[in-house]
């Protein structure tokens, strides 16, 4: 079949826009997260940089019509750098009158809102909690409202399919994003094979999706004619050249852990408890047998963690992964791996909180958990993530990490990144530098506690080497043989040691750099994880009208890159944006006494740009 | 550290370091069992790994010339199955105390047990904590006075062997710390069998609850009290092999009866069946003073191992996709250049 | 908010949130049946408390209109055990799907039915992780696809009843999510049982496992593949009520017979005894497609509650120490004066 | 039998010291811990004041003769305060060469060393690791050493009992508790009351130990005529009139907590699991069901916090205890405590760390855990006990604060104050000021998370109450209604409520006085917890030379006390003495920007008064 999309660009003279945002709502049984999936594939293809946010609720299928069970996914896209999913939604495709209530506050002033009126029953209306109908009253005043009965619609278009008129229905969808293809000139093939794929057992879902998908394209075209649909161009991104996919977090962080296992020569075992947001790293993983991972789900996250532990004894790399609530619970035992130096790899997926908190929805709120939750003077290595695709550089470094230094290492993700995704330039493994563990098998002077000079890591020696059997375990063990001890001045000398190993790190990792701006100023706008999008384009904002303002993004945040001290003190005012009520901040102020001050949002929602640009310009009296 | 020589002895899996329970405890004469079984059950040092809990028992690997992991309380299942799926090769014994394996470790337990993961669970079960000074155990019988039941505890145990076979266990035995004959012979069976054995030993602790098994391990009462099962043999017992254990007629119960008397014969006597859950059932639950505690194997029954079904799966995914590459794998799905 | 009205009824037990399971999930059959049984067993909102873990099931609470506690995941009994150790005279149920009772809440369980704290254990057993969109549980049976198994699962699953039986449960039982019949008899059981109350409810994820139990479910083959057990009755089922199952002779095994064929009467029909530890657990064995899957009470043989006993012996204590005073507690054993 | 002391008092002229430090020293089995405990009750009863430091092996017994089997019990007692168990040992009792070899370093030069020749065969001294016999070489030569057969000597006092050897020499402690009882003219009637009493069925053993008590104490008398065994007089200290007792952490943690209860008008629910130092609570408590409290030992941690949750749900005080990897087990279900703002107590008894560590040796550094340990932004309460008997007011102290507030609270305290004794003032229970709870009843306008305007503790309304049935969790809640709620304002809102509750508790406790010292000055020593003894007496020797340092002792951690910033901002150093590596610190700088200094000790000993004088000193230029 000829490109669709073809056709379409030639015969319609399109509103240029640099980025747009759009946001798909509507019921959890809708497929909102799929329509959006397809949307930014398109997207991508269509050479648009862009950002995504899938937000959904914690119920599977809450009841219909509800807002508690409203599921949407934006994406920005555009022809610029985009670095987030968007502050204001410019068209907001609204299934019913919950979604539509959920996401009209967030709708732009005259933006664009495309609602299926064929949902906007009275029942429906007040199961949504409006007084009266929205379409009729004066709620949608300030708005440029598209009003189509998609349901009707979608009946009609699949009505030779023979479905049933639930499943006909489920279609809705499909016909939705082929009406928001048009408007943006999206090419429809790769949707039409990702269909055809998917339903190839069952065709009759395949045919009449693609007929929505057809039908809502050319209501578009048709539409268009009589100016009802509002039509777009917007134009390729200037990116790097190269070979791009979109990626998510949990994929990129999946394949990083992979590669980082490959170059370190060693398998992963992969041990974990479903929990979300961190199950799709677990989902990756377990269909990746065939790279030498073997993932198990435990019976609970203790569980999880010591299988994980050890199979780092038994010589393999072992990772576990979870998120907040699940973190707390191997606490206990990431001190044993401390205590035995073996390296260990912890993910946390942050999630909302605390205790089950908002189980869908995104957090940073566990910093401290990271850098400070264990009993007992226990540091270890953490890491941040601050984008699906910076996922991947990370996830290799943690590797890198833990096998250099036998400690563990706990890299942060959150909500946020593990389900957003964005176009990817996909490196070439091969230019990844190796970094090859070695094995201790030297009997001769061998003791397990036995420490390299430099980076003060014991060596390590598996089972089944002969001649270095040895114990290992969680009390104190003397310095000079392995053994335990219950020496008071060996204890003392361990614990410098431990601690000394990990802050040694810091010469073993870059110095901090500016990511936009100078390397002194008025204010530095100090990050770290997934905020990065909205400082950057705040602190770009800010920097357009001249302002002295930077953007420092920390990776790694303990230990800290040995230059942060002095590049902070270079500044007059340090402002950390963070989704929590200011935890960075008090690493930072204990750190180097710099009076950092915290940005702080704890809402489950990502960062809008607007709010740290006038946080910023509140400390500039901007 | 060892270099392993010809022929291993009990030696050879000895450790060099000072063996830190109390003068008179239970748990020397098991580890002096297992040190004489290993080079019997042809384990090399380098291949054997000990793994344990937290615990007076979980000192035992130390004692091991073997590797070993000395963990966290309760958890030692998990991180052997960790062990054992990077490295099936490996000979893993995991080694507990009851509050270790049965109190704060009991899912795990459970989990293994069900799973069938290749090892071999050895509970010292002293019906107390030793490690915490006496506090009694979720195996302590009702009316335990300890420091935290100063007027007796008040809850039903729990009997091991009756957990791990509801848990779905594939191999549960029962002996005696102090029994240096049957117990290498638990062991060895213990060893042999594929996939995760439970071995419940009993064991004295001579500071907290010094001979709470004396009623029938005390030598004037064991032959009378203790009845030991072997697989395809009639459950005898008694010091003139006179007593014996018969299948009330009509009900799922045991009886014991003594040949000879009331017309009953050898013939009558139950033939122990390890395959038969139920069976294993019955021997696991005879702790009224009318029944002899049941030692020796009380089921086993072998099933596929986790560790092989998961190497299994995983050789099927590699034969599929023989030409696994990692650039491939990034580059899989949609793609497209810039 | 609710004041006590005269006559209750299932509307009481309402609350006014909108209950939030997928359209088609069996919870919502368990909820009605129990919210139209709380009347009958003369349940008082104010003194009825639901306690839960984290799972679909477990927001059962939320739909009582009673007090109720979502926990975290796996905890619920350890949370029940507290509330019953403050106040006896509540009614404390305890809501779970298997992912929160049997994998990481196994523990809790099975330490809960030993103790036997006056509880009603209600597992729902989708044999599936709901909440956490669909990957397999420890009840789901070996081959379960699922993300976290893609190549299907290799772990031999769990049964709630035999794990509940060997934790020492003195009351289990099972039913199934749509039965609005037999549910309440099972409710009602659980509920005037004395301890802790083991009830498993097949309940169908209309979402990730659809269907999984339509082998004994189905209204096609229910009868023919289900026996409801009652004490004392003979274990009759099929359509025409000429099924049964028998003890086989002189092993410790039941097997299911034909009334009329091979000279088989209704007199060798086995007579369900619930009191029968043994017989409980060849009934929650029964798994094979020879046998039907037992509902009904498998198992109740009352023994004295925790609570009971630790108040009883509080009570002791009082008694005899009947003058409490704080500062004299202060002032025990030597003291002096400056 | 009449006082066995004064007879003695009579008849010699004994050497006058301030204090003295005495320590006994020996195998596991020697019963060091009893025969220190003796001897504390006796010096109290003299009218010393006194400070103790029993310090053991995580052995139950260890092989007899090893080092690693030692068990030591320090006692300080004196004329004037006692702070600490004292920085070097006058006198130290060396049951065997094990003991010699451990303890030998802590005693001052000239100090007095006896030893029981009898345990010095070739096997011993080997075993303990010495080269060759110390009696025999210049080991002891700074020391006076006074050599006696003690096991020979005992062997004869007891013949008569008809005890078997083993039994016999079972006595060996009580017979050099007789000796040391006659070197500081103590009486020996309630060790013998005592005796009586413990073998009330086994009086063979009773009088077997009251005659090797007795025979010791003779001893004394004989030598002391040759004048081998000095002798000395230690005079009563000047106290606050009243009624004392000795007292252990645990004993007055215990029983503060029970009185804290009784004053909130709550009984106790105790859930715990057993662990070293943590356990002896749950013993005192399990003793207690008179006083309305069960206990209950659950199966481990989780249940054990689990279970005082549900207590507090239920209107009972949940209180939990536990030792650092014990509470790391906890996090996840203090957090459930958090978001559903219950009243739940948790003890924490640190030890050294990390993982299994030293468990029966002390560490403070469970602090971070105890403030920042939890996922998500999960605020609780954290108070730590400075000394045994602080215990009791603090342990009232977070009942008060937990009811009032609704929160979950950390009390810290740790192995050296669980274990060590001191004499009391015995407080009237009267005196203590109750702070009944009120229960919510009123059905009018009640929702579960209505909260009191001032405190902003929520209703508290149990299940039982007619009207009130509602339903609570961990999922976030509307702000006004209670019920589960994921909006992102309201999460926000909660958020923001929680922290803001347990800020406000900085207006409902004390501001934070000084110990010792002005309120400015050159040098700030701050500490918390058990560090109170070393650092006062540092404090007052280089005041005593007339140095602007002040010494400033928190017991309230988090909130910080309200004047805390200001008051460590008037001085120009801040020091942090901490046993652990830095954590307080941490804490200070944090908060208050100051650059607090750390004084680290991290190896399971409590800091000499001397390591801390030095730190000061240093910074003193002195
Ligand atoms: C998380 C944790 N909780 C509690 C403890 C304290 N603890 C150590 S061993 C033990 C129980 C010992 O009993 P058991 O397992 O029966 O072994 P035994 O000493 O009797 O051989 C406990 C409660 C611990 N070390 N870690
Ligand atoms: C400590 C912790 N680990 C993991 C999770 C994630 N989680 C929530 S529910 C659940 C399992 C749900 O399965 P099940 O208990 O069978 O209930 P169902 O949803 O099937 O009714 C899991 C793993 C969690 N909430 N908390
Ligand atoms: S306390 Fe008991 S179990 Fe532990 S070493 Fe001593 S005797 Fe053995
Ligand atoms: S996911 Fe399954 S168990 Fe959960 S609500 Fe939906 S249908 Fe029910
Ligand atoms: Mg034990
Ligand atoms: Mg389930």
């Amino acid at each position: 079949m000829a490109s669709t999309a073809a056709v379409a660009e030639i015969r319609t003279p399109r509103e240029a826009r640099e980025s747009v945002v759009v946001r798909f709502a509507g019921d959890s049984g809708d497929g909102m997260q799929l329509t959006g999936g397809q949307f930014t594939q398109a997207a991508a293809l269509a050479g648009n940089d862009l950002a995504t946010f899938p937000d959904f609720p914690a119920e599977i299928r809450a009841p219909t019509g509800t807002t508690f069970g409203v599921s949407s996914f934006q994406i920005n896209f555009g022809g610029r750098r985009i670095k987030t999913s968007g502050d204001a939604i410019d068209v907001l495709v609204a299934m019913n009158p919950a979604a539509l209530k959920v996401e009209l506050g967030n709708v732009r002033d005259g933006g664009v809102i495309i609602v299926d009126v064929g949902s906007f029953s009275d029942r429906n209306v007040k199961r949504a909690g409006f007084a009266s109908n929205p379409l009729e009253d004066k709620t949608l005043n300030a708005y440029r409202v598209i009003e189509i009965d998609v349901s009707a619609l979608t009946m009609e278009a699949v009505k030779e399919s023979g479905l049933g008129k639930k499943d006909a229905l489920r279609c809705k969808n499909l016909w939705t994003l082929g009406l928001v293809y048009w408007m943006y000139a999206r090419d429809r093939q790769p949707t039409v094979d990702w269909l055809n794929k998917k339903f190839a057992k069952q065709s009759g879902l395949a045919t009449a999706n693609i007929a929505a998908l057809n039908a809502g394209h050319a209501f578009g075209e048709t539409a268009e004619m009589e100016g009802d649909v509002p039509t777009y161009s917007v134009a390729a991104a200037k990116i790097e050249p190269g070979e791009y996919r979109t990626v998510s977090g949990g994929e990129a962080l999946a394949w990083g852990l992979v590669v980082g296992a490959h170059k370190a020569g060693l398998k992963i075992m992969f041990g974990s408890y479903p929990i979300t947001p961190a199950s799709p790293i677990l989902h990756i993983l377990a269909r990746l047998k065939q790279y030498g991972v073997v993932t198990f789900q435990a019976e609970d996250e203790i569980a999880a963690v010591c299988s994980a532990i050890g199979a780092s004894f038994a010589g393999h790399l072992g990772i576990t992964s979870s998120s907040g609530p699940g973190i707390a619970l191997k606490g206990e035992a990431i001190g044993l791996a401390i205590s035995t130096e073996l390296p260990l790899i912890v993910v946390n997926s942050q999630r909302a909180g605390p205790s089950t908190g908002l189980p869908t929805k995104t957090e940073q709120s566990d910093l401290y958990q990271a850098v400070y939750g264990r009993n007992a003077d226990a540091p270890l290595v953490v890491l941040a993530s601050r984008s699906p695709s910076d996922c991947f550089e990370t996830a290799v470094e943690v590797v890198r990490l833990a096998t250099k230094y036998m400690t563990p290492v706990m890299l942060l993700t959150d909500g946020y990144i593990a389900n957003a995704a964005e176009p990817w330039l996909i490196p070439d493994v091969d230019d990844v530098a190796p970094f090859g563990v070695k094995f201790r098998t030297e009997v001769e002077g061998f003791h397990p506690f036995h420490r390299d000079e430099k980076t003060l890591a014991r060596n390590w020696a598996i089972p089944g080497t002969p001649g270095l059997e040895h114990r290992i375990g969680g009390i104190e063990k003397d310095y000079d043989s392995g053994h335990i001890s219950y020496d008071a001045t060996n204890h003392q000398r361990m614990t410098d040691t431990r601690k000394a190993k990990i802050d040694g790190i810091a010469n073993d990792i870059p110095e901090q750099a500016v990511e936009q701006g100078e390397t002194s100023g008025d204010i530095a706008v100090v990050g770290w994880g997934s905020t990065y999008g909205p400082i950057d384009r705040a602190v770009s904002n800010v920097r357009a009208e001249g302002h002295a303002v930077s953007h420092i993004h920390l990776r790694h945040i303990w230990p800290l890159p040995r230059n942060l001290g002095s590049l902070l003190a270079s500044f007059k005012t340090v402002l950390v944006p963070e989704m929590n009520t200011g935890q960075l901040v008090t690493v930072l102020r204990a750190e180097y006494l710099v009076p950092a001050e915290k940005v702080s949002k704890v809402s489950g929602q990502p960062f809008k740009i607007a709010e740290i640009e006038s946080a910023i310009r509140a400390r500039l009296g901007a | 550290m060892n270099v392993v020589p010809q022929q291993l002895t009990a030696k050879d899996f000895a450790t060099d370091q000072e063996v830190r329970w109390c003068p008179g405890c239970g748990d020397y004469a098991i580890l002096k069992a297992l040190q004489r079984t290993m080079p019997e059950i042809g384990a090399t040092p380098e291949k054997t790994v000990f793994v344990s809990g937290i615990g007076c028992a979980a000192r035992f690997p130390y004692y091991m010339e073997t590797y070993g992991f000395h963990t966290i309380h309760g958890r030692a299942p998990a991180f052997a199955t960790g062990i054992k799926l990077s490295n099936p090769e490996l000979d893993v014994w995991v080694v507990g105390g009851d509050g270790d394996m049965l109190s704060i470790g009991g899912n795990h337990l459970m989990h293994t047990l069900r799973r069938n993961v290749d090892l071999q669970i050895l509970i010292f079960n002293n019906e107390i904590y030793g490690l915490t000074k006496g506090q009694y155990s979720p195996t302590s019988r009702v009316g335990t006075r300890s420091p935290s039941t100063p007027q007796g505890s008040v809850e039903a145990p729990v009997s091991a062997a009756l957990f791990a076979l509801g848990s779905g266990a594939r191999f549960v035995a029962r002996s005696v710390d102090t029994d240096l004959k049957h117990l290498p012979i638990m062991f060895k069976r213990a060893h042999e069998h594929r996939g995760a054995s439970l071995l419940e030993i009993f064991q004295n602790c001579i500071v907290y609850n010094d001979g709470v098994f004396d009623s029938f391990k005390a030598p004037s009462v064991a032959s009378e009290r203790q009845v030991r099962v072997e697989h395809g043999k009639p459950m005898i017992f008694g010091a003139e092999k006179n007593r014996g254990l018969r299948m009330r007629a009509g009900v799922f119960e045991i009886e014991a009866v003594t040949v000879g008397e009331d017309g009953v014969t050898v013939d009558d006597i139950l033939v122990h069946d390890e395959t038969n859950r139920v069976m294993a059932n019955l021997l696991a639950s005879m702790d009224s003073d009318q029944l002899p505690v049941a030692l020796g194997v009380l089921y086993c029954n072998p099933a596929p191992t986790y560790e092989a079904s998961v190497l299994d799966q995983a050789a099927d995914v590699r034969a599929k996709s023989p030409n696994a590459d990692l650039n491939k794998l990034l580059r899989s799905g949609y793609t497209w250049t810039v």
